[in-house]
């Protein structure tokens, strides 16, 4: 399989996230769009180790510590959300921004 | 000792102290051989830094000048006593006149460039508060700024001419840069910045305007700085400085180009002038060029002769015009007339005075005037640095000039001491201090032409010609012709001053107004626009900062587009 | 093939986590709502940590950016006994936080592959985006942490990218191997150099670099002071470490992509962040501005990363800028707790009316501008200048110093308003609590530093590579 | 072209396809919905490079919680007014951010590695990742836990934090 | 030695504005005068020859820079020691005045301490520190102490947003300066790289950019032209003291600079040909700028702008007589400005205003002696010989007619002559201050009171410094001198 494929959808999925985290304005879901960029991230990550063959498997690790990071990313950003949500009554970027 | 302070007397007595001590160290030089000692023995080509040792050297003619200077001061300072004695400022004035003989007596007896440069600014600046002496009147004012302007600025030729001196002999030292038997070299340079400074100081052409615009200081400082001294010290320091560009055609040509066109200038002008005061400045103008001419022929005894003759003789002139004003209130010629009966000692005085200045046997004006026609027509034969057809024609022009001399003495004589009185005139004699002063300077009109040259030819085509110029306008007087002749051009003085007057003052504020609009509104642009690109700047980012997340978002990210484009570009 | 785990390096971060845990569980089980009972423990664990610190190998490179940041988070802990435990602050989760973070810090500065640096960079900022939405029943904080939060997420996923761009580029993440793998890269430069300016971005946003400052000022003006402190002086200086062991030892091959843009984006920062601060009327956005600012100079001389000097004189220059930002966030936060303002004009004449506060305000304020009789700050912009004349960035130098200028524009009104004459009544302190009086003292001992500093700078130079 | 071939490049259409959908979608919770369907793609696309440990982990984490996690959010924070539209003016500009990044990342990969295959190498079982996490990666690995822990403290203090307390 | 001679003043004034509460501003001002005398003489006395480093001092200071604190009086600087000292004595006798602030005069300590720091360092960072430790106190006494300038200031527009105008020119000066030492900060830096060492006597830099740099750096502080524009307003907004400070020191902070660092910079002839101009640019510029301008202070200030671009013709020719020239044009127009800002803050302290139509005509008649002052301070200004204030621009003329060692001889020249139209466009301002002020017909006004025993002392001692230096140059021209003169008969 040509490498190239998962790095293009690699890069088509991060184009597509960063646009979520720049125009959605639901914070939740600007929270969505980084996912998707994190997951971008990944898709490159198994991609090269795959090409690779890598003994120590960078990739994959990095992949699995991602995944983890952005659980923990979004926990705390749907905490601060919530937070949000509760003092200001909206997750609208633009009311909160007010 | 306030009261001490006041008197009048103890300025007297510190002139005369001062004179006497000049008398003693001058005197004895007078009879050495010589005009100029040489002792060239040059240090060396870089020129030592500045200092003002005093270096005192004093040759015959420079003593001769000592000694008229301190004589003359001593005069003035007397006859002061009862002209200006009453005046608020007599002190500082009587100061000045101190600080002035000592500032001349440093330029003619020093051998140190520097020295004479402190002396001759220190003159003028002398000759700048004196003239202004009577600040309150716009007048006074306007004469003395102008006076200092044009001398200082004509002064910039002699600073450079001694830096040029020093560069070319490696000494400051009049001595020690004497040149070697001819070997003058930077003669045309050292010349025409030495002629530049002359001229200002003696108010040749075209600096010449200041000199009757200086009139309205008191009288007896006219006498003794813009008619004896100080004005004559450019003649002196042109004759001084002369073997330095004896060799420069240019130079000399162009001083006797110079002393042409004034002496004659001067002396016109002086016929048709209606102030006494004013005319005699004109006279004076046109005497100093006479001396220039002599200078020019390469005779600088002559014009060194004249310079002291003249001196002695403007000096009465000046005084006697003085004891006028005195008994009339104004140097109007028209307030003037019928003075014999009333001031019989002013009158004669005078009279002396006049015909000196017409050049009438046996006074000194007469001789030494010879001397430099006699010295130009030598000068005619072309065997000198000056060309033949230049000195002819500066030979005729002094016989014109000797003309109308004489032309206008008379007139002025006739004007101011004959004629009918004013009526409504109450005049009378002056005081003793006064008249004193001036019988003095009579007698030395004639005491000065003891051993002075005759020169046959020349003498009598002089005689001549004076007497022609006195005929001419007692024939005219006789006729009953008032004498007040005022051809418009010459009466506006051929609008030569119109340049220093207006069109350089105009000209100076209109640049200098630029200029602060400038400085203002063009230099001043970078700091105010960076300022308020800052301004502007911080006004921007704060825009930036809209506390909306996804627009620090998208700043983010278009800053990363950017700087990976920045990254591969330049890898 | 292992790699082995640098004690070194782990040893006092595992230290700091540890006392994280136990002030953590101190409060948990003694709430006591004030600073003592988890603030102690916090204080020991640092010391130890310094200890241990200390045992290893003193005088290296990471070794002062490690005791930089347990330097600093130590003064920020002392510092935060001026903070409002009694309503405001759980106690037990800030300084579990701050630990945390600074365990990150450190971590961050020793790590020798790109994994364990990410990691550890996530072990800065989640705390950090923690601590600053702490303040209780603050909207203000809330949405600071939000905006901190998200710009931080974004800048992480960005960095990632680029770091699967370096694994695909040298098959690796161990900075060794990055290093030879770049030497000699299958794929184009351009290649190369977006991998490396993305993997950058990360860093430079925890720095502050212009573009991605957006996110301090609100961040500073919307937490409590001593965070702001701790993030602009712990948090950058890990982000610095980290940058500049990553540029120097594992992308040294790749130095024609990363420097121009490095030179470029200090420049810019420096310049942006003095504008920005030239009509601020808080002190903590003057200060918040100014730390973008003083990120640039932080960061210009990593352009000659190649001489030695271009490694030293930036732990040379935020040593100094620590120590002064410290200094100031914490008077400014003495002053926030007694008068419940930082605005420039509540600060007027506080050099005469209480000038234990305000001359060390006054002496950091000189520091950071670099200007006598604060030499230390003149001297440290000396350092910092030095390397980017000697590898040849002329330009970059010319930058610096006109933003010395710029500097002190801001600083000097900060400074000029603190020694002008008092507005209405001078200002009487309510005797203030034991609590404040320590942060007091915390203060004061940062500016006797710097007085000591300033008379023999070469303290400094000498005791940092 | 072979079988994995195509069933990629299905997975990868798939996932472009319901990500862009998720992304412009107005109903907040067919966003989320959408984004499952993606991130499953990319679940499929790991174990197509044989990752089979990720592609697990992936459903696991994203699918089995994260998604539920913001599905949660999503209705907790249900605004009254639901009018307004979902995307904001940035929208343009974010766009076309967003193609740049895309075609940019896009050139890069083309640039950087056109004409490499990936051999079908078995890589990624739970073994061998098991083994290189704890014996290679084990201080990241530990150091995750500690960003988990304050992941989590921070959140719950955090959460607490926008009450009136 | 010289430790003492900069410590004490500091000290003294740091201690004046810690206990300025506890002093009385009169007794204040003594201390101050007490201090600066003691500086003087203590630097009047280590002069050990001019071949010498003088009292040097050598400490280590900060190896790894290889910044060491060195001091020393050399034969350049001994001039600019002394001056700045007599300077400071006069300042501090001029605010002996019941309602002086102690703090004032304590920053004018500071300030002259600093600014003989800057004289006495051998030290390039050294240098760099004391130059802008004298800053900020500068802003200090503008600001807080100075009034507003006339309206016809440059940036008038811009002062409404400023509380007052003094503190928009204190602003002003600083950034001015800052600016300009930023990139000295630069050049000593490139310096410091180029040549391995900070110190004045070893140091060398071959290098384009560090000269560009440094002059750059000095050409704001001392100031050229076009980099003025902060000079006036400063200087007429700061008080009498601060105005003396700023004419008679601070600019000398430039121009010795500019000494210092010529001879370490090898490329400084490539700098040379531009500074030259722009300083005889600056001479006609700036007395351009004199001739239309109402307010005294800021006449005074232009005109310093003119003398500096003497100075700075001098010293860009590189030659021996430059240097003379060079310094004793600094020397010379430190006393001869001073007096004139003397001169020019009584009548302001008399009539609340300088300009010049508002304090009126005659004040020959209204306060004799103060306009004497003020006339013989503008006539020494303007350069008459036998003043302090000639030799200095005669020599500048000599430097450039010699051309020197790197300048061409069109440039040199055209600087010449651009000085020469300076001088009598310089005659031409101060005859026309001198008509607008001194002569005329006087107005009384309710201000008219003649010099007071305070300011005849201060204005006597500078007069008789400018008269004795006018009259013997050789006192600091000796000291430049290779050979002794002699006359030859």
């Amino acid at each position: 399989m040509p490498l190239l494929y998962p790095l293009l959808l690699s890069s088509a999925l991060f184009g597509i996230g960063l646009y979520g985290v720049l125009a959605r304005r639901n914070a939740v879901l600007m929270l969505l769009g980084v996912e998707l960029m994190l997951n971008a991230v990944n898709l490159n990550l198994v991609a090269f180790d795959a090409w690779f063959a890598d003994q120590l498997h960078t990739g994959q690790v990095l992949t699995l510590f991602t995944i983890a990071i952005a659980a923990a990313e979004i926990g705390l950003g749907l905490a601060i959300v919530l937070a949000l949500f509760r003092a200001l009554r909206t997750v609208d970027v633009d009311g909160v921004g007010r | 000792m306030r009261s001490v302070l006041r008197s009048h007397w103890l300025y007297v007595a510190l002139t005369a102290v001062l004179a006497l001590v000049a008398a003693i160290w001058a005197v004895p030089h007078l009879s050495e051989p010589g005009w100029f000692a040489y002792a060239p023995d040059p240090t060396g080509f870089t020129p030592p830094l500045p200092t003002l040792s005093p270096d005192l050297f004093l040759f015959p003619a420079s003593a001769q000048i000592v000694l008229l200077a301190v004589g003359v001061g001593l005069l003035v300072q007397i006859y002061s006593t009862a002209y200006l004695g009453h005046h608020q400022r007599y002190r500082s004035y009587a100061m000045v006149i101190v600080l002035f003989l000592v500032a001349m007596i440093a330029v003619v007896g020093t051998t140190n460039l520097w020295v004479l440069l402190v002396g001759w600014e220190v003159m003028g600046l002398c000759s700048y508060l004196l003239i202004g002496h009577e600040w309150e009147t716009g007048e006074a004012r306007a004469g003395a700024a102008k006076a200092f302007l044009v001398t200082r600025i004509a002064d910039l030729g002699l600073v450079l001419a001694i830096l040029v001196i020093g560069e070319t002999y490696g000494t400051y030292d009049l001595l020690g840069a004497q040149p070697l038997d001819g070997e003058a070299k930077n003669a045309t340079a050292i010349g025409l910045l030495v002629l530049v400074a002359v001229v200002g100081k003696s108010a040749q052409f075209p600096l010449h305007s200041w000199l009757p615009d200086a009139m309205p200081g008191p009288t007896p400082i006219t006498a003794l700085i813009h008619a004896a001294t100080m004005v004559a010290a450019g003649v002196y320091l042109a004759a001084r400085m002369l073997p330095f560009y004896a060799d420069s055609t240019v130079a000399l040509t162009a001083m006797a180009v110079i002393a042409g066109i004034t002496m004659l200038m001067g002396a016109l002008f002086a016929l048709v002038q209606t102030d006494l005061k004013r005319a005699l400045a004109w006279s004076t103008v046109s005497q100093l060029a006479l001396m220039f001419a002599a200078v020019a022929a390469s005779d600088p005894e002559a014009g060194l002769d004249h310079l002291v003759a003249h001196g002695v003789f403007k000096a009465l002139l000046f005084l006697g015009c003085g004891c006028l004003m005195h008994a009339v209130g104004t140097s109007a010629l028209s307030a003037m007339g019928g003075m014999r009966r009333p001031m019989p000692v002013t009158f004669w005085t005078m009279t002396i005075g006049f015909a000196a200045l017409a050049g009438i046997v046996p006074t000194a004006g007469f001789f030494t005037k010879d001397s430099v026609l006699h010295a130009l027509e030598s000068a005619t034969e072309g065997d000198g640095a000056l060309a033949g057809g230049t000195a002819w024609a500066l030979f005729v022009v002094a016989l014109i000039t000797s003309l109308v001399t004489a032309a206008y003495a008379t007139r002025l004589w006739l004007k101011t001491l004959l004629g009918p009185a004013p009526g409504g005139l109450d005049a009378h004699e002056a005081p003793l201090a006064m008249t004193g002063p001036l019988v003095v300077l009579a007698v030395a009109t004639f005491a000065v032409s003891i051993g002075q040259p005759f020169h046959h030819g020349i003498g009598v085509v002089s005689t001549v010609i004076a007497a022609a110029g006195i005929g001419l306008v007692l024939l005219m007087w006789r006729r009953g012709s008032s004498l007040d002749w005022a051809p418009a051009p010459l009466a506006a003085e051929l609008g030569l001053d119109r340049p220093f007057s207006r069109w350089v003052p105009r000209l100076t504020g209109d640049v200098a107004s630029a200029v602060v609009d400038l400085d203002r509104d063009a230099v001043d642009v970078y700091p105010r626009g960076g300022a308020a690109a800052a301004a502007l700047g911080t006004r921007g980012l704060a825009l930036v900062q809209s506390r909306n997340v996804q627009r620090y978002a998208t700043v983010l990210a278009a800053g990363v587009v950017v700087l990976v484009v920045v990254g591969v570009v330049v890898s | 093939m292992t790699i082995p785990i640098d004690w070194t390096v782990a040893g006092p971060a595992t230290i700091v986590l540890a006392g994280a845990l136990v002030a953590l569980l101190v409060d948990a089980f003694y709430p006591r709502r004030t600073w003592l009972g988890s603030g102690l423990p916090a204080t020991v664990a640092l010391v130890a940590a310094g200890g241990e610190l200390l045992r290893g190998d003193a005088g290296t490179y990471p070794f002062a950016f490690s005791a930089i940041v347990l330097a600093g988070t130590l003064f920020v802990v002392v510092a935060s006994n001026v903070m409002n435990f009694e309503n405001a602050m759980p106690p037990g989760e800030y300084h579990f936080l701050l630990l945390s973070a600074a365990a990150g810090g450190l971590l961050m500065v020793g790590a020798r592959d790109i994994v364990t640096l990410v990691v550890a960079l996530e072990l800065l900022s989640l705390p950090s985006i923690a601590l600053v939405g702490l303040r209780q029943g603050d909207r203000v904080a809330i949405r600071s942490a939000w905006t901190f939060f998200l710009a931080s997420v974004v800048s992480t996923a960005i960095t990632l990218m680029g770091v699967s761009l370096l694994y695909g580029i040298a098959g690796s993440l161990d900075y060794a191997k990055l290093r030879d793998g770049l030497a000699d890269p299958r794929v184009p430069d351009g290649v190369v150099a977006v991998a490396v300016v993305l993997t950058v971005v990360g860093l430079l946003f925890k720095l502050g670099a212009v573009p991605f400052h957006v996110w301090i000022p609100d961040t500073y003006g919307g937490t409590s002071v001593m965070v702001a402190g701790f993030l602009s002086t712990v948090s950058k200086a890990a982000a610095l470490g980290a940058l500049l062991t990553l540029l120097s030892v594992a992308l040294p091959s790749a130095h024609d992509a990363w420097q121009p843009v490095v030179g470029i984006v200090a420049a810019v920062t420096m310049t942006i962040g003095n504008v920005g601060a030239l009509r601020q009327d808080d002190a903590i956005g003057l200060l918040a501005w100014s730390s973008i600012a003083q990120a640039g100079f932080l960061l210009a001389p990593a352009v000659a990363i190649g001489t030695s000097e271009g490694l030293t004189a930036p732990v040379q220059y935020l040593a100094g800028y620590a120590l002064a930002n410290l200094v100031a966030f914490a008077a400014l936060a003495v002053v926030l707790r007694l008068r419940g303002s930082t605005g420039l004009e509540e600060l007027r004449g506080m050099a005469r009316s209480d000038p234990w506060m305000g001359i060390p305000l006054v002496l950091a304020g000189l520091t950071l501008a670099g200007f006598p009789p604060a030499v230390i700050g003149l001297v440290t912009k000396y350092v910092v200048i030095r390397p980017v004349v000697d590898s040849d960035h002329v330009w970059l130098a010319v930058v610096m110093g006109v933003n010395v200028m710029l500097g002190l524009a801001y600083y000097l009104r900060l400074v000029v308003i603190l020694c002008d004459r008092p507005d209405g009544d001078p200002y009487v302190s309510p005797s203030p609590p034991v609590s404040v009086r320590i942060a007091k003292s915390a203060v004061l001992l940062g500016a006797g530093a710097l007085v000591v500093l300033s008379a023999w700078p070469d303290l400094l130079l000498t005791h940092l590579p | 072209m072979s079988l994995t071939e195509l069933v990629f490049l299905v997975l990868a259409v798939v996932a472009a396809g319901s990500a862009l959908l998720s992304m412009t979608s107005g109903q907040l919770v067919h966003s989320a919905l959408w984004l499952v369907v993606t991130l499953g793609a990319v679940a499929g696309c790991f174990v197509l490079m044989t990752a089979e440990f990720v592609a697990w982990v992936q459903v696991l984490v994203y699918v089995g919680s994260v998604v539920v996690l913001v599905i949660f959010a999503l209705m907790l924070t249900r605004q009254t007014s639901a009018t307004t539209a979902e995307v904001t003016g940035n929208r343009w500009i974010a766009a076309a951010l967003g193609v740049v990044a895309a075609i940019g990342l896009g050139a890069t990969m083309v640039a950087g590695f056109r004409g490499e295959d990936i051999e079908g190498r078995r890589i990624g079982t739970a073994g061998s990742i098991g083994q290189a996490l704890f014996t290679d990666w084990v201080l990241p690995f530990e150091i995750l836990s500690g960003v988990l822990l304050a992941a989590l403290i921070g959140a719950i203090v955090i959460s607490r934090s926008g009450s009136d307390r | 030695m010289i430790v003492a001679a900069l410590l004490v003043p500091a000290l003294v004034g740091l201690l004046l504005m810690i206990g300025r509460r506890l002093v009385r501003g009169r007794t204040a001002a003594w201390l101050g005068a007490g201090a600066m005398t003691v500086s003087l003489v203590l630097f009047a006395d280590v002069w050990e020859g001019r071949a010498d480093v003088s009292g040097e001092v050598d400490v280590s200071w900060i190896e790894p820079l290889g910044a060491r604190l060195h001091l020393g009086v050399t034969v350049v600087s001994w001039p600019f020691l002394l001056m700045t000292a007599l300077i400071g004595v006069l300042c501090c006798l001029w605010l002996l005045a019941d309602d002086t602030s102690p703090a004032l005069v304590g920053l004018v300590l500071v300030i002259s301490a600093a600014s003989m720091g800057v004289f006495s360092s051998l030290d390039l960072l050294l240098f760099f520190v004391f130059f802008e430790l004298a800053l900020i106190p500068m802003w200090f006494v503008i600001a807080w102490w100075g009034s507003s300038t006339s309206s016809s200031g440059a940036g008038a527009a811009h002062q409404s947003r400023f509380k007052n105008g003094a503190r928009y020119s204190a602003t002003r000066f600083l950034m001015f300066t800052v600016g300009g030492s930023a990139l000295l900060l630069v050049g000593i830096v490139v310096i410091g790289l180029d040549g391995g060492t900070l110190q004045v006597l070893d140091a060398g830099s071959a290098s384009l950019a560090a000269a560009v740099l440094v002059c750059l750096g000095f050409a704001v502080k001392t100031p050229i032209v076009p980099f003025h524009t902060w000079l006036p307003d400063a200087h007429s907004a700061a008080p009498t003291a601060g105005s003396v400070l700023l004419a008679a020191v601070f600019l000398k902070l430039g121009t010795y600079g500019l000494i210092l660092f010529s001879t370490v910079l090898d490329r400084f002839e490539d700098v040379a040909p531009y500074l030259a101009i722009a300083g005889a640019i600056g001479i006609v510029w700036s007395a351009l700028a004199c001739y239309v301008q109402d307010d005294l202070k800021r006449l005074v200030a232009y005109s310093s702008i003119g003398h500096m671009g003497f100075v700075v013709l001098a010293i860009s020719t590189q030659s021996s007589a430059g240097l003379a020239a060079a310094v004793f044009g600094s020397v010379a127009h430190g006393l001869v400005t001073g007096l004139l800002f003397f001169a020019a803050g009584s009548l302001k302290e008399r009539f609340g205003t300088a300009s010049m139509t508002r304090i009126g005509r005659g004040l020959y008649g209204r306060s004799p002696w103060l306009a004497v002052t003020f006339v013989l301070a503008a006539v020494a200004s303007l350069g008459l010989p036998g003043l302090a204030g000639f030799w200095g621009e005669l020599l500048s003329l000599r430097a450039a007619y010699e051309v020197g060692d790197v300048l061409t001889k069109p440039v040199a020249w055209t600087g010449l002559g651009l000085a020469l139209v300076g001088i009598a466009l310089t005659t031409a301002y101060f005859v026309r201050a001198i008509r607008l002020l001194a002569q005329g017909e006087p107005v009384p006004h309710d201000g008219d009171r003649d010099l007071g025993r305070r300011e005849a002392v201060v204005m006597g001692a500078l007069v008789v410094a400018i008269v004795v230096l006018g009259l013997v140059p050789a006192l600091v021209l000796d000291l430049y001198e290779p050979i002794r003169f002699s006359v030859a008969r």
